[in-house]
């Protein structure tokens, strides 16, 4: 298989995964067996994906409340993931984060982040880190079109800006922020319009196009990697499910003909993607097929894993609060 | 008494206050479709994510003659809004020499116990009443949280109401008619002899199934409910606490600096109060620790009814109480 | 004398105030008869006078740390505002604010803020609140090109053109943020730039020209007015003084050259004005000197009533606190 | 041993761990030339007027391997900052389970006393001791500033340096070389039998003033300076406690929340100081106003003194003291 075969037939498995991994998270919640709030990226997957692989191991991101797919996207493992979801030992966090806060480290997933905007001034301090080490890594934070209403977005532009920084801005125009559509919180929808005052490039780009998304963030990174620093990404995406739920879906006013549009098969992230690979005659429909189960194996032990794990001990409960 | 839960009682609270007076506006970045239906989207309004701004805003408009409600949501995205709050809003008046009333309440959801984890779940009132120039408000039943709502919109003062997320679906009477609860009065929710338990929100009522189960073993405890943080009803504390020669103050905020450390400051530098102690004064209190995702530690991390019965036996120890000498 | 004439001596007039009363407060906080932190707004007079000119009694301002211009050019007393600076009981305040706290609800002057960009959502407040009214009042907020850094400016301008809000923003870029040119802490030096992103407009001006300020602010407040939302009014000044004092003034490191240049007649902005009105035959050599020593001899008595006004007794601690 | 100033010592303490680990980096509003001229532009940074971004931006960059010290400047510019304060910085390393340490320190100026009013003088320090997840520094001399700076400098959690306005000017004694103070161990600057007085800052410097001139009435008074509030020494405050039977503490904050209702929860909850106690516990403290700008009313609502002095006489009164035996 060609170097570039694999790459793209990743970057599908890796959507595939995002959108089976919250589904199935969808149902775990329903059924009760893991907690707290969860907010599915489903439909987004092109944005995480399109991105992070643009990025080295060694390039940090920061992520948003909706970060699951920003962590497969990164190379996150599933078990762990799963297993934070479940509360458990074994998650990312030892139980402690749950679905808002996973992180790794090690792979430069800088966490995610349940204040609206709050992972921003944080991916410019490891752009700063970046920046200081020299060895031409990158950070991107990932961010709402919601969160364009913080002052954080416009701080952090401004700063990143001028001091040149390698830092990439995601903005995932879902076109909503929970129960409210951009327009109605933002007198101009286009979020790129920002970049002009900062003196920074800002481009939009087609966010269910995962090819797209990769080139977009391609030329940011290597203007970034040079010293040019920031661009502001403005994907456009949609968000196919509710915003959030607890032990129920929070209400999902949009129209269901608004839905049916963008869960379409000409819009739907991943059937583009298909598509495209298919008309390259990458993948027959039985790889995708195999993708799919294989993905599917992966989430049921994913799941066994994180059932398997032990809930932390309450004896525990205060260790991590200090470095030593 | 018709019963209903406490989000209704602070529903009914909004619709009153604003059919009272065209002056209450109310804001936040959620939609509020029944307010928005009756007054229309003028008075309700909701806003971009920009917590920061739209507090300020509460207060011009306050300051330029609007009763503003603003809510927050969770109390952890007020700290986005910190400087409009601590360096404006609790400084406003007293610094322009009271040329200005700034009547502005506003609202927010607090506590844990609900696994929504660190940023989701946080108790930091202490933070706010530590601050000259906020009225802070905590109600633990739907009739107090329904007056007490009714009463901060009323008055002329920066208020902060925190709503218990784990109230927010419990039940309780609540008067018909325009009912209202002063600011800065405490409630004895118990009469009791032995210990006096001051509990917070959520840990009232679980003092008040502690001091019942207690009760069989014949220990008497009476159960205080400040109900305003600031105002604190520091006399209502002291007198049970001369009663009953005992304390324990129960809440879900870490101890550090916290409302608890305050009542006991306040409780043992009043000497006559001091005086009456027959035992040292206990807070019950989280483990300081962000609050945890996953059950086990998070139950672990919040006070429990096993704590709050510890520290009341703790107190008692070796004490000539009814409930000793009923053993 | 005519309307128009009437109208630009008291211009001028103003300007003059402004500037003698500020050298005064810097000697008077050399002489430590006033206390705290000084900020004076010589050289910068034609911002606030131009923008208030155009304004009602009725409208509402927010202002800044450098506030005195602010004050008088929306007519505060000056003798109220000399015993605030004296600490005194008769000072707008009542001695409880100083300097950086002077305010005047009576006449629309919301408050000074010591806190860079910490007024701009107040004045946001009070132009909802001229909205919710409907009597066609406006609000204006003054901040420096500092406050540009700060995220409440960036949600402010969002709020107010989304909510079509009757606000001016008045940015007086007197190209230093305390010792930091504008250039080292933005990338773009011209604010006006924001202006699009939020779909409105955004007007650049002289802001040492009171009549193009002036003027400027009078087309943003009749749009504002007649419901057509907010507009950013980019006034380019220069401060001609250290940025502030406390037992002494903070270094200047700005070059004695540039000094020179904006404190020369042609950038001057009273003496420009003066020019303006001698031109049209408006005012005489001696009309300027009367209105100079009219204002010292209103100044010097402002320093008598503020000294004649005693200290707030220390029993009137708690006074004020909460309202009833 | 060399005198130089709290400013002198603590720029000393940023030079010697920028010398000692090239990790170390700075920012702020306001530039530091000295530093800059000795480590570079790119090391030592001049920020916009950002507070949140580059409080997160120290934080990101602690995350990422540096160890960055950020100055706020006044600590009421801090507010703005806030969530990156409470949500972030407080929660990042156990939220995220410990896989990563964030060594960064901030910085602030704190205190009244100045004529600069509200917005310009405050003492919030419980507000940030009661989020779980900071350490939080005060020291009150040259020397502990130095020692204190670079402890916390060097050490691996998020830590929060305040700096007393007043003590900015006054000498000390500062030991030359490699000076740390461990954090967490309080100092007893002055020994004493009658009573503990436990000061913060300066009012560390005003216990010890009151207590010479109290000594010549044979009052002898113990004065402790806690140095770190998080964490705080509770085990040095109350074996003062235990021996002297009574506490004083006094603080520029408000009293309500505060460092000093810490101080006495800590001392009153615990039994066998508790039981020591020979008087109620006391707080002197700043009314709860925000700081007044006139120096009559600044004076009045700041601690002084003649107030630490009653406190100490009330706590004494009627006491078998060293002090009154002499009377
Ligand atoms: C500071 C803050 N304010 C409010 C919230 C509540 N909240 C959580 S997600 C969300 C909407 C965010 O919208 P957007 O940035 O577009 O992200 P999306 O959910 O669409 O991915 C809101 C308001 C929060 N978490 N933090
Ligand atoms: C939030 C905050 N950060 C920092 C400061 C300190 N400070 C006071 S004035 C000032 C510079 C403001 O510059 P600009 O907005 O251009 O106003 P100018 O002083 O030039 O009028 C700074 C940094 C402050 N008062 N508030
Ligand atoms: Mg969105
Ligand atoms: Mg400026």
């Amino acid at each position: 298989m060609s170097q570039e075969k694999t790459e793209l037939v990743e970057i599908l498995r890796q959507m595939i995964m995002i959108r089976e991994f919250d589904l199935l998270a969808v149902e775990l919640r329903k059924a009760k067996r893991i907690y707290g709030a969860l907010h599915p990226y489903v439909g987004e997957e092109a944005v995480a994906v399109g991105v992070c692989a643009a990025l080295r191991p060694t390039d940090r991101i920061t992520s948003t409340h909706r970060g699951h797919g920003h962590c497969i996207a990164k190379g996150a493992d599933i078990n762990r993931m799963m297993a934070e979801l479940f509360g458990r030992a074994d998650g990312y966090c030892k139980g402690k984060g749950g679905s808002m806060h996973i992180a790794d480290f090690a792979i430069g997933m800088l966490g995610a982040n349940g204040i609206v905007a709050g992972g921003m001034p944080i991916a410019c301090g490891a752009a700063l880190a970046a920046q200081l080490e020299d060895q031409g890594a990158v950070a991107a934070c990932f961010f709402g079109d919601g969160a364009t209403g913080e002052g954080e977005f416009h701080e952090t532009l401004n700063i990143a800006s001028l001091w040149k920084l390698p830092l990439l801005f995601v903005c995932e125009n879902n076109r909503y922020g929970a129960g409210n559509a951009v327009e109605s919180v933002r007198p101009e929808a286009d979020i790129s319009l920002h970049a002009p005052a900062y003196g920074l490039p800002g481009v939009s780009v087609d966010g269910n196009d995962v090819l797209a998304v990769r080139e977009a963030t391609r030329e940011a990174v290597e203007r970034a990697r040079r010293g040019g620093g920031p661009t502001l990404l403005h994907c456009k995406t949609f968000r196919w499910l509710f915003h959030a739920m607890r032990d129920v879906p929070q209400p999902d006013m949009r129209s269901a003909d608004l839905l049916a549009q963008w869960r379409g098969r000409e819009r739907d992230p991943i059937a583009r993607f298909e598509g495209v690979l298919a008309g390259r005659d990458l993948v027959t429909a039985a790889d995708v097929q195999a993708i799919r189960d294989r993905v599917k194996r992966d989430l049921a032990a994913a799941v066994e894993f994180a059932e398997k794990s032990p809930y932390p001990d309450p004896k525990d409960l205060l260790v991590d609060m200090f470095a030593g | 008494m018709r019963e209903i839960t406490v989000t209704q009682a602070l529903e009914e609270a909004m619709i009153e206050e604003m059919e009272r007076d065209e002056r209450v506006i109310t804001f936040g970045t959620v939609r509020a479709p029944a307010l928005a239906n009756k007054f229309g989207d003028r008075r309700v309004r909701f806003t971009p994510i920009s917590e920061a701004a739209f507090t300020g805003i509460g207060l011009g408009a306050a300051g330029s003659g609007f009763r503003p409600v603003v809510n927050w949501g969770m109390v952890t995205f007020s700290f986005v809004a910190m400087d409009q709050i601590v360096n404006q809003a609790s400084k406003i008046r007293y610094m322009f020499g009271g040329q200005a009333d700034f009547p502005v309440t506003f609202r927010c959801t607090t506590g844990g116990g609900i696994q929504l984890a660190a940023q989701h779940s946080q108790s930091p009132y202490s933070m706010f009443m530590h601050l000259a120039g906020l009225k802070i408000i905590l109600p633990s039943t739907p009739a107090d949280a329904k007056g007490l709502l009714k009463s901060a919109i009323r008055d002329n003062n920066p208020t902060v109401f925190f709503e218990c997320s784990r109230l927010a679906g419990v039940t309780g009477p609540v008067p018909d008619g325009d009912h209202t609860v002063p600011i800065g009065v405490a409630d004895v929710k118990r009469a009791g002899r032995d210990v006096t338990v001051v509990g917070l929100a959520y840990y009232v009522r679980e003092a008040l199934a502690v001091a019942d189960s207690l009760a069989k073993e014949g220990i008497s405890i009476e159960v205080v409910d400040p109900r305003t943080l600031v105002p604190m009803d520091a006399e209502a504390i002291r007198a049970s606490v001369r009663r009953t020669g005992r304390l324990v103050v129960v809440d879900e905020a870490p101890a550090t600096c916290s409302a608890a450390s305050e009542i006991l400051a306040l409780v043992t530098e009043d000497p006559e109060t001091f005086r009456a102690l027959e035992a040292p004064v206990q807070r019950v209190c989280a483990a300081p620790v962000p609050v945890p995702y996953s059950p086990t530690l998070e139950q672990a991390a919040l006070p429990d009814r096993a704590q709050i019965e510890a520290a009341i036996r703790r107190v008692l120890e070796g004490a000539p109480t009814g409930g000793q000498t009923c053993r």
